[in-house]
């Protein structure tokens, strides 16, 4: 068990290797892809199992890597509560994945899968890297089976596309990969462990400039606002595989990165540019709410409402708080079910009709009852209706931005609630509802038993995140703590320290936020006045560390 | 019995598994209509119990936590799935499982032969759900998921014909104005949580916790924006000012489903919310003074353009909608029992209403598929002399009537006359106590004389369809008038559970029950509320019986105005509407409101998408990450007629660079 | 003084044939005018005390170089340049070799000889002979160095031969 | 007067001494040779380049030949860059050469001849041996890039890099003289020792200049804008597989003499060079880049690619610390592997008289030579710096070096550099695996020395690029 | 007096002569020749530093360079012979093939 990390990560490797060497045999290619990313999964599920609900990183590994010259880089992985859903999550998505085009992919099969097969490697290498450069390398290698599904399996205007999302993604991250080599070289000689950077106390202005890099490759990948123009291209162009995992994990990434590394590395530049990450996420959910009310093509109206809803993650991420953080991690899990399952649900319609044009359909919901019913539920999850998934997520989010210094903004971005039912729902009603009047839309067929399958995960995984999301937040809560604690800790500690005399620190922008809500009044928690019931404050709790 | 109020909304749910999952293979109608109202009815059953064991017990234990599982925990956030009776969640789970029955129960008859019947089942039974869970939730998200789940419901069942693009469009609007009006909800709850929270230390949503702490919040300030916010999901759900519009659109849907969303339960949620919710209103005369307003004007607007509707359930879809703002004047003057007191009245005379309209649009509709007619079931200008061939109908429809208008002794005249006097003599709104009442007043006699209008159309008169289909008109079955009797037997003395002191001292002082047992309820709203009261409430019994009179008055006014113009002398309607064409198109027109949001919200909202869209996403957002794009391959076919293929241009080159390398090292 | 004299007129026949061999229009007017001023260059070697690289600039330059590059002209039978095409690049092209002497002369005139002296005085060099001096480093110190010029030699034959040969 | 001689040590010329007599034995043997079996004496010249292999004196640091060489691990280690550079070209040869219709046996003695010129390049610890191993090698290349000397642009080509080479050489060669003359030697130890000891040479401008017109002098020969403007004509004239030769090889020659003497000799102007060394990394990296986006023939493309590789290298020669260095040292080696794989392809999908090299014209290669695409695929990527591949790792130890050194904003310019390459390695993938074939292929013939030439420099490319230690631990000692 | 700076102008000049003509000369064995006019420039300067050093380096050098000169005389010439084959021309302004 000491290896199930990499067991894990390279399981679909060797599928990879397994498909090379296999005949051109579609169906036993197929089964093969689809028979590894079910193993993976499986494997996966372990790790939910003996997860220890502890804030430290497990299933550790650390084998030194590459030893030369000034550097050192370690093979160094390992999950903690953050990570560990976002490791699920790419494991469940894929087999839905591979699934998701079984017929729609007749030419190059083995190419395809080999793709996809490598997008997983590349996805959980780096959700498990503690190494900076090792994730830098996984986070690279994602490009490349990404670039080859959307440009090569993609549609009419592939090629633009795949292109842009490549070299779109590139620009952001190659400016990371400066921001890395500079924070190793302040750290010292060592290795590119993430727990050790940490505690480098970087001054503020370093600190702006090396978030900055870091934020510019994962606001790319997020996408947020300005920076999200290759999103709607590389999802109407990417094959349904390619858009689902795209939506369902890659965006992940971006945020994963603030989570993991962008706040906690950098403190201080993390509250001075929270106004106006938070402005930009905001910006983004309404803005892309708005453009996605007006789309034409079904599948570019999903992918804007990919913006909005990650616009959602990072206000919840920069709220800084349990709450918010919480709410973000579960808001990335939920969009990856939601909005995966929208892509497929788009793909569906996609294979029997060869248009996404809204305006080609109407009415699809007497023809397609089953693919109505699913529909609609995941329209209403994406909606964010209580009971489903999208609820909890969002209003966690919403809950943690409105405790923190983020108010303002929070209170801006609820109004992407509204705006959510509005394009979600004049999209479900204009394809769904209304007169079947197009002759070609009243000899569609209804889902087979594959694509139910396929859903099927889906949907269950909706109601159960929507009803009892408890385990995924107990489980995430003590690395969420630690989080906090390290972000605040660091924030606060080279203005009460002002070591070196000259250290005269540009006080973050902002007043020493507030996060946390209680973290002020947090010192009595034993109020008298607090009512039977009220949760304690967790052990780990940032209140009762900043002391 | 307590213990088990998670069943309550259990049955539903279950109900609405099966027939959800399984109702396309069942097929048989009976069972799936059996499952559908057994699953309400054992709810009701067990609400019974529960009624009966809160009466048993002394007022000061009738409140109990049922705390399900921990639903949402993180950090110092804690939102359990858990249940709240006391007596006013009880009311309103007597009331709403109780209609909910009957309403199923119509509704087999009702719904015979639709396609996708067990659909209709189905959501009828997730909405019943929703609707418990509102009522029942402990704490405001449990609320909020019985807020949204009948929004969503409202959205299936309104889009229950959803070849019909209109049928679309109006579900499609119900959810956003009530999504709307959840935004509202969600930043007032995340509002009063922070505000709690920071200040007081108790990070709760629990409305008992809330109340416990309530003492912490201030008058005005956060309190008013925290309880306007509130107030804003309250108009949406409940069809006010401004977010009223849904409403009538919300026709589109089968009958039962307009008797069930916009009748009896899901427009009251906003009642009862503020009811819930009254300790922290309370705090905020503003708010308070914003209720009232909002729901007088509501209750005069509403009613207005209802006496112009020619389509029998957008009549009463209006008075719904000012029916409702009758109730949050109630709330808004503090009269909180009054409020809920209404609202049970309202459920049981509106739902009687609309289904006796389903009745006879069943009836209509059968009759003129049977005549192969075109002509409108539910238009009016089509009806005329039912009673003759629908008399249960008409007996229930006039009873509640009746009681709509508030003629002495029918329940609705019990609760109308209760708002009206504490309307006028509440002591926290001043100058504006009068202005209130009168305005309550007149939307009073707009409701007898639009009421009537209805009915005199409907059932007095000739009958003004072809005489073919004359012929096919006949009384509904069994199924469906059973529910009309209950319900109209209901509309009737419901009201005697709640007599005014004023009537109660006359037979021997009989207390007015329904306050006395929501007292405990509304016991700490009353008290803040005398901390800021002007005077006390002046209690003049000789005044109060003016007002009451007046208002009996005010009806009698308003029927016999609809008895002149649509039974006596049938064509001063024709006549009215050229005389004034503007106000009757505006009216008719339901005041252009619809048009008017169009213009201000819609369009712009439409316009602003498309532009930032075509305008700024793709042509400057996108058009800069190209032009870069564009700009470097611009760079790129220019640089390269650098290389010009000569060589002496190369060495030009060589010899040039070098120059300037040594010219500056030299030279600098 | 009879030195500078001298050396003025040796150098500014260099100078002048040297523009000549960039002036001029016809080929062999150049490859002259370049003999020429390798001979000059021959002259400055001698006043330089170099008398053996002043026989071997005539031999293998003046000779055998220019004999080739003659040969070749002849070979290819060419004639006057047709026209001067390019006069803005002789324009841009003078400007650049005027700034080019101007960065010369101009440090040239500002450097010192700082470099570490031997002992090869003009003394030792009569004593011993020019060319015993030089064929002792070329096969002591710089034995290397002679190696490789045959290698170098080697390839410029093959070479020559793979491309100009008629047939192969 | 006796002629004493010096201390030798053959030892430390035993590679090139081998390569020698190999290569002067096959002009013989080539006499006896058919023209249709030349390819035998590619066989002969690999075993004579695995000889010189191992004749290699690993480890050792030894000066022979009065200082005019220096056997040590940086010799060392271009010396394998050069055998393998060498022997992958080789490997491509006889193919391409047939197909053109060239097939002559000298071929392969001028490019052993070549790689002896690099590897003195290499060890030369003397301006002179410097400058005879340049020419070595230049001489060759001129022959090797007219060598198809019936196709007009192969003249050309030849011709043109014969007249820029000369006028560079000048430049040079007056570079040297002037360091001479500063410093009375050409032994770049010396040089070091007397700018260190006597303030007046390093202060002299005559020593300044020297430098300078030395650094335009090598920046020709590793083609560093603004003295590149050779390559693209001379790389696309070239026959291919000289192409891949020319843009691996000399250009790492190239880099071991500028190191070897800017490093050892020049210390003193650490602070001028490297400021022009960052002004040339950032034209030459954006020259090379940019221009290449527009090109459609895919040999000019890499020309221009190799130009911004240039540039690249020349990113961690401003930085000059131990990362830098041996990232260049890394890179080079890694450049070779990745750049003649690219070109042993294009040399197989080229038709004769250089045709079918556009970059339209690998339409649809993914579909039908699925192997074949996959590779050009690694190599390119590799070429573009994305991990796995060697290309990856190379550039991170340059750009992660200038970081060390505080050149923050050449790393980012460089990065921005190489993301503005990917569009246009991408663009030829495009063409092999988004466009429908419009030809098949047929003529692509894999012979086993392509396969093998083709399966090495994928090995070169990842397994660097995935287990990178022993090459970067080699590359860090042997820092010059 | 005479002074190693009179040599050293005079080769820069001459140097400079060399180099213009590369850069304006359209024919390429004028072009070549040229080139061998840089070289002895550089050779003047060498044997002048040999001398005022007092050492012999410098000298052998020009030896060297002289070796090279030849050797790319020779290749030079036969490149020349090789494209004129083909294009009738050594005109520089001819060998344009490639470009852009």
């Amino acid at each position: 068990m000491d290896y199930i990390l990499s067991l894990i990560t390279f399981i679909p490797l060797a599928g990879v290797l397994l498909l090379l060497v296999m005949p051109r045999n579609n169906a036993m290619l197929r089964g093969v892809a689809l028979g590894t990313s079910l193993v993976t999964f499986i494997a996966s599920i372990s790790l939910i199992c003996e997860f220890k609900t502890i804030a430290d990183y497990q299933f550790v590994e650390n084998i030194p890597w590459i030893q030369a010259g000034s550097f050192q880089m370690n093979y160094h992985v390992g999950i903690d509560g953050i990570s560990l859903w976002l490791v699920i999550l790419t494991t469940f998505i894929m087999p839905i994945a591979i699934l998701s085009t079984w017929t729609a992919v007749e030419e190059k099969v083995k190419e395809y899968m080999i793709c996809l097969l490598l997008l997983q490697v590349g996805m959980l290498g780096a959700f498990i890297s503690l190494d900076l450069f090792l994730f830098y390398i996984f986070w690279e290698l994602m490009l490349i089976p990404m670039y080859f599904i959307i440009g090569i399996w993609g549609g009419k205007n592939r090629v633009y596309a795949a292109v842009k999302f490549f070299i779109y993604t590139m620009v952001g991250s190659l400016l990371m990969l400066i921001a890395i080599m500079y924070v190793y070289f302040k750290a010292g000689a060592g290795d590119f462990d993430i727990t050790r950077f940490y505690s480098v106390g970087l001054d503020p202005a370093t600190q702006t400039w090396l978030f900055l890099a870091f934020a510019l490759a994962f606001a790319i990948k997020v996408p947020m606002f300005p920076l999200h123009t290759w999103l709607p291209d590389a999802h109407t162009e990417a094959p349904t595989a390619g858009s689902v995992i795209l939506a369902a994990v890659l965006l992940k990434m971006g945020t994963y990165g603030f989570i993991r590394f962008a706040m906690p590395l950098f403190p201080d530049a993390t509250a001075r540019f929270t106004p106006l990450i938070a402005t930009l996420a905001v910006i983004g959910i309404v803005y892309a709410s708005l453009v996605a009310m007006m789309q034409e093509d079904v599948k570019k109206l999903v992918a804007y409402s990919s913006v909005a809803h990650l616009g959602f993650v990072v206000i919840g991420l920069f709220a800084l708080n349990q709450q918010g953080i919480a709410g973000g991690m579960l808001q990335m899990i939920n969009h990856g079910v939601s909005t995966g399952a929208l892509f497929l649900i788009v793909g569906f319609i996609y294979e029997r009709r060869h248009t996404r044009l809204i305006s080609d359909f109407g009415g699809l919901s007497k023809q397609m009852p089953i693919f109505a019913t699913i529909f609609m539920i995941v329209t209403f999850s994406s909606i964010g209706l209580p009971g489903t998934n999208g609820f909890v997520g969002e209003f966690l989010v919403l809950l943690g931005g409105f405790e923190s210094t983020l108010r303002p903004w929070t209170i801006i971005a609820s109004s992407g609630v509204i705006l959510s039912a509005v394009y979600m729902l004049w999209m479900f009603q204009r394809v769904m509802f209304g007169e079947l009047s197009n002759p070609k839309n009243q000899v569609l067929k209804d889902l087979n038993a594959r694509e139910i399958v396929i859903m099927a995960p889906l949907v269950v995984m909706i109601f159960v995140m929507g009803i009892y999301p408890t385990p995924f937040i107990d489980k995430m809560n003590p690395s969420i703590d630690k989080l906090i604690a390290q972000t605040k800790r660091n924030q606060v500690a080279p203005v009460a320290a002002p070591a070196g005399g000259s250290a005269v620190p540009v006080a973050p922008a902002m007043p020493s936020p507030p996060l946390g809500g209680h973290a002020a009044t947090g010192g009595d928690a034993s109020h008298s006045d607090m009512p039977a019931g009220h949760p304690a404050l967790p052990p780990g709790h940032p209140a009762g560390e900043a002391k | 019995m307590f213990d088990n109020v998670w069943l309550i909304p259990l049955f539903p749910l279950i109900g609405f598994l099966i027939n959800g999952l399984l109702g396309k293979k069942i097929k048989n109608e009976a069972v799936i209509g059996g499952i559908g109202t057994l699953a309400i009815f054992g709810s009701f059953l067990v609400s019974c119990g529960i009624l009966l064991e809160m009466i048993s017990r002394a007022p000061e234990n009738r409140v109990f936590e049922k705390v399900v599982f921990t639903w949402i925990h993180s950090g110092n956030f804690k939102a359990d799935m858990a249940f709240l009776l006391d007596p006013l969640s009880c009311i309103m789970i007597m009331v709403v499982t109780g209609v909910g029955s009957l309403i199923h129960l119509y509704s087999i008859g009702y719904m015979h032969g639709e396609e996708g019947f067990y659909r209709f089942f189905a959501y009828l039974n997730l909405f019943c759900m929703s609707m418990l869970l509102l009522v029942l939730g402990s704490n405001m998200l449990v609320m909020f998921i019985g807020w949204e789940g009948v929004g969503l419901c409202s959205y299936l069942l309104i889009g229950y014909y959803f070849h019909k693009k209109s049928a679309g469009d109006a579900a499609k609007k119900a959810f956003v104005m009530n999504r709307v009006g959840d935004f509202g909800f969600l930043v007032g709850l995340f509002t009063l949580y922070w505000w709690l929270g920071e200040n007081a230390n108790v990070w709760t949503i629990n409305f008992m916790e809330i109340k416990k702490a309530s003492h912490f919040l201030p008058y005005g300030g956060v309190v008013t924006v925290a309880t306007l916010c509130f107030f804003v999901g309250a108009t949406g759900k409940s069809a006010q000012i401004p977010l009223f519009t849904w409403l009538p659109d919300a026709m589109e849907g089968p009958t039962p489903v307009s008797a069930l969303i916009h009748a009896a339960t899901m427009v009251t949620a906003g009642v009862y919310m503020i009811g819930r919710m009254s300790f922290v209103f309370i705090k905020s005369p503003d708010t308070m003074m914003v209720i009232a307003v909002v729901g007088a004007a509501t209750a005069i607007f509403a009613a207005t353009i209802g006496t112009a509707q020619n389509d029998i359930k957008r009549v009463l879809a209006y008075s719904t909608v000012s029916q409702l703002g009758f109730m949050f004047l109630a709330m808004g003057t503090g009269a909180f029992a009054a409020g809920i007191f209404h609202l049970m009245t309202h459920a049981f005379f509106k739902a009687c209403l609309f289904l006796g309209s389903g009745s006879v649009i069943h009836a209509m509709h059968y009759a003129l598929h049977h005549a192969h007619s075109h002509d409108d079931a539910q238009d009016m200008r089509n009806m005329g002399g039912l009673r003759k061939s629908m008399p249960i109908t008409f007996i229930t429809f006039l009873v509640s009537t009746i009681a709509i208008a508030g003629i002495p002794g029918f329940s609705g005249f019990f609760s109308k006359d209760e708002i009206l006097w504490q309307a006028f003599s509440n002591p926290y709104h001043g100058g504006l106590n009068i202005i209130l009442w009168g305005i309550g007043a007149i939307a009073a006699c707009f409701t007898a004389f639009y009421m009537f209008r209805l009915v005199f159309m409907t059932f007095y008169g000739d009958c003004r369809i072809s005489a073919k289909a004359k012929g096919h008109l006949h009384e509904s079955p069994l199924v469906i008038t059973i529910p009309l009797m209950v319900l109209g037997f209901l509309a009737a003395v419901g009201g005697y559970i709640g007599l005014p002191k004023l009537i109660g001292e006359l037979f021997g002082g009989i207390p007015n029950y329904f306050e006395l047992w929501l007292e405990p309820v509304f016991e700490m709203a009353q008290e803040y509320g005398h901390q800021y009261a002007q005077s006390g409430g002046h209690h003049n019994p000789a005044l109060e019986w003016g007002l009451m009179g007046g208002s009996v008055l005010i009806a009698l006014v308003g029927i016999s105005i609809a008895f002149t113009m649509y039974v006596k002398n049938t064509d001063l309607p024709g006549k009215f509407t050229s005389t004034f064409p503007a106000l009757h198109r505006a009216v008719y027109n339901k005041w252009y409101i619809d048009e008017l949001y169009d213009f201000l919200f819609v369009n712009p909202c439409k316009a602003l998408g498309n532009f930032l869209w075509k305008g700024f996403d793709v042509l400057i957002v996108d058009g800069m990450v190209n032009g870069v794009a564009a700009v470097v391959k611009g760079w790129s076919s220019a640089f390269r007629y650098s290389e010009t293929g000569y060589v002496h241009n190369y060495a030009f080159v060589m010899a040039a660079g070098t120059v300037t390398i040594l010219g500056y090292y030299i030279f600098r | 003084m009879p030195e500078i004299l001298f050396f003025s007129l040796v150098a500014g026949v260099a100078i002048i044939s040297s523009i000549l061999v960039v002036a001029m229009r016809n080929p062999i007017n150049c490859a002259l005018s370049l003999i020429m001023t390798f001979f000059c260059m021959a002259t400055l070697y001698v006043m330089l005390d170099a008398p053996f690289m002043a026989a071997t600039q005539v031999i293998v330059y003046a000779g055998a170089i220019m004999v080739l590059i003659v040969f070749v002209i002849m070979l290819l039978n060419m004639r006057t340049e047709t026209s001067k095409n390019y006069v803005h690049g002789v324009l841009v092209s003078c400007i650049v070799a005027v700034l080019t002497l101007f960065v010369i002369s101009g440090f040239l005139a500002k450097s010192p000889l700082t470099g570490a002296t031997g002992n090869m005085t003009p003394e030792l060099i009569t004593k011993v002979g020019h060319t015993e001096l030089i064929g002792q480093a070329m096969f002591t110190k710089f034995l290397l160095p002679f190696e490789v010029t045959s290698i170098l030699l080697l390839v410029a034959i093959v070479g020559s031969v793979i491309l100009a040969k008629r047939k192969l | 007067m006796e002629l004493a001689l010096p201390q030798m040590n053959f030892l430390t010329i035993m590679p090139e001494t081998v390569l020698s007599v190999v290569a002067m034995a096959l002009l013989l043997v080539n006499v006896l040779v058919k023209s249709e079996e030349k390819a035998y004496l590619g066989y002969l010249s690999l075993a004579g380049l695995v000889g010189a292999l191992f004749a290699v004196p690993w480890g050792q640091k030894i000066s022979g030949y009065e200082q005019m060489v220096l056997q040590d691990n940086f010799s060392s280690f271009f010396t394998v860059i050069f055998i393998l550079c060498a022997a992958l070209t080789i490997l491509i040869c006889d193919g391409y050469f047939k197909k053109e219709g060239c097939n002559h046996g000298e071929l392969y003695p001028l490019i052993l001849f070549a790689t002896v010129g690099m590897m003195f390049m290499a060890k030369a610890t003397d301006l002179m041996t410097v400058f005879l191993g340049l020419e070595v090698l230049s001489v060759a290349l001129y022959i090797l890039a007219g060598f198809n000397r019936d196709n007009v642009k192969s003249n050309e080509a030849g011709l043109k890099y014969f007249l820029l080479g000369a006028f560079s050489t000048g430049f040079l060669l007056y570079g040297m003289a002037l360091i001479y003359g500063a410093t009375g030697t050409t032994k770049i130890a010396k040089i070091a020792a007397m700018a260190a000891q006597n303030g007046a040479v390093s202060g002299n401008m005559m020593f300044l200049v020297g430098m300078l017109l030395m650094a335009t002098g090598f920046s020709f020969k590793i083609a560093a804008a603004p003295f590149h403007m050779w390559t693209p004509d001379v790389y696309e004239g070239a026959p291919t597989p000289i192409t891949a030769f020319m843009s691996a090889g000399p250009k790492a020659a190239g880099f071991a003499a500028f190191l070897r003497v800017f490093l050892i000799a020049l210390p003193s102007l650490t602070v001028q060079w490297s400021d022009l060394l960052w002004i040339l990394a950032v034209l030459t990296m954006t020259t090379g880049n940019i221009i290449a986006l527009s090109q459609d023939n895919i040999k000019r493309m890499l020309a221009y690619s190799s130009i911004a590789h240039a540039g690249y290298a020349l990113v961690g020669f401003t930085a000059h610390n131990a990362s830098g260095v041996s990232g260049i040292l890394f890179y080079l080696l890694s450049y070779t592997f990745m750049n003649i794989g690219a070109f042993a392809i294009i040399t197989i999908i080229g038709k004769k008289g250089e045709a079918n090299n556009n970059v339209q014209d690998y339409a649809g290669l993914g579909t039908k030579r699925p192997v074949l695409a996959l590779c050009l695929a690694i190599f390119l990527f590799s070429l573009a710096g994305i991990p796995p591949t060697a290309g990856f790792i190379g550039k991170f130890y340059l750009f992660a070096g200038a970081v060390q050194e505080g050149y923050i904003w050449l790393a980012i310019i460089g990065v921005l550099n190489s993301a503005a390459s990917v569009y246009y390695y991408l663009r030829v993938m495009v063409f092999m695996y988004m466009k429908n074939p419009e030809e098949d292929f047929s003529w692509v013939k894999l012979t086993p020395a392509v396969m093998l030439c083709i399966l090495i420099a994928v090995a070169g490319v990842l397994i660097p690029g995935i287990i990178p230690n022993t090459v970067l631990n080699l590359a860090a000692i042997s820092l010059p | 007096m005479l002074s190693l700076h009179h040599y050293l102008i005079l080769s820069g000049i001459l140097f400079s002569i060399g180099a213009l003509g590369v850069l304006i000369r359209r024919n390429a064995i004028v072009i070549f020749m040229c080139v061998e006019l840089m070289l002895n420039a550089v050779n003047l300067t060498f044997i002048a530093f040999s001398r005022y050093l007092g050492n012999i380096d410098g000298q052998i050098f020009v030896f060297f360079v002289m070796t090279v000169a030849a050797a790319e005389a020779a290749v030079g010439l036969a490149l020349m012979i090789a494209f004129y084959k083909n294009r009738e021309s050594i005109d520089v302004e001819d060998i344009n093939l490639m470009k852009l």
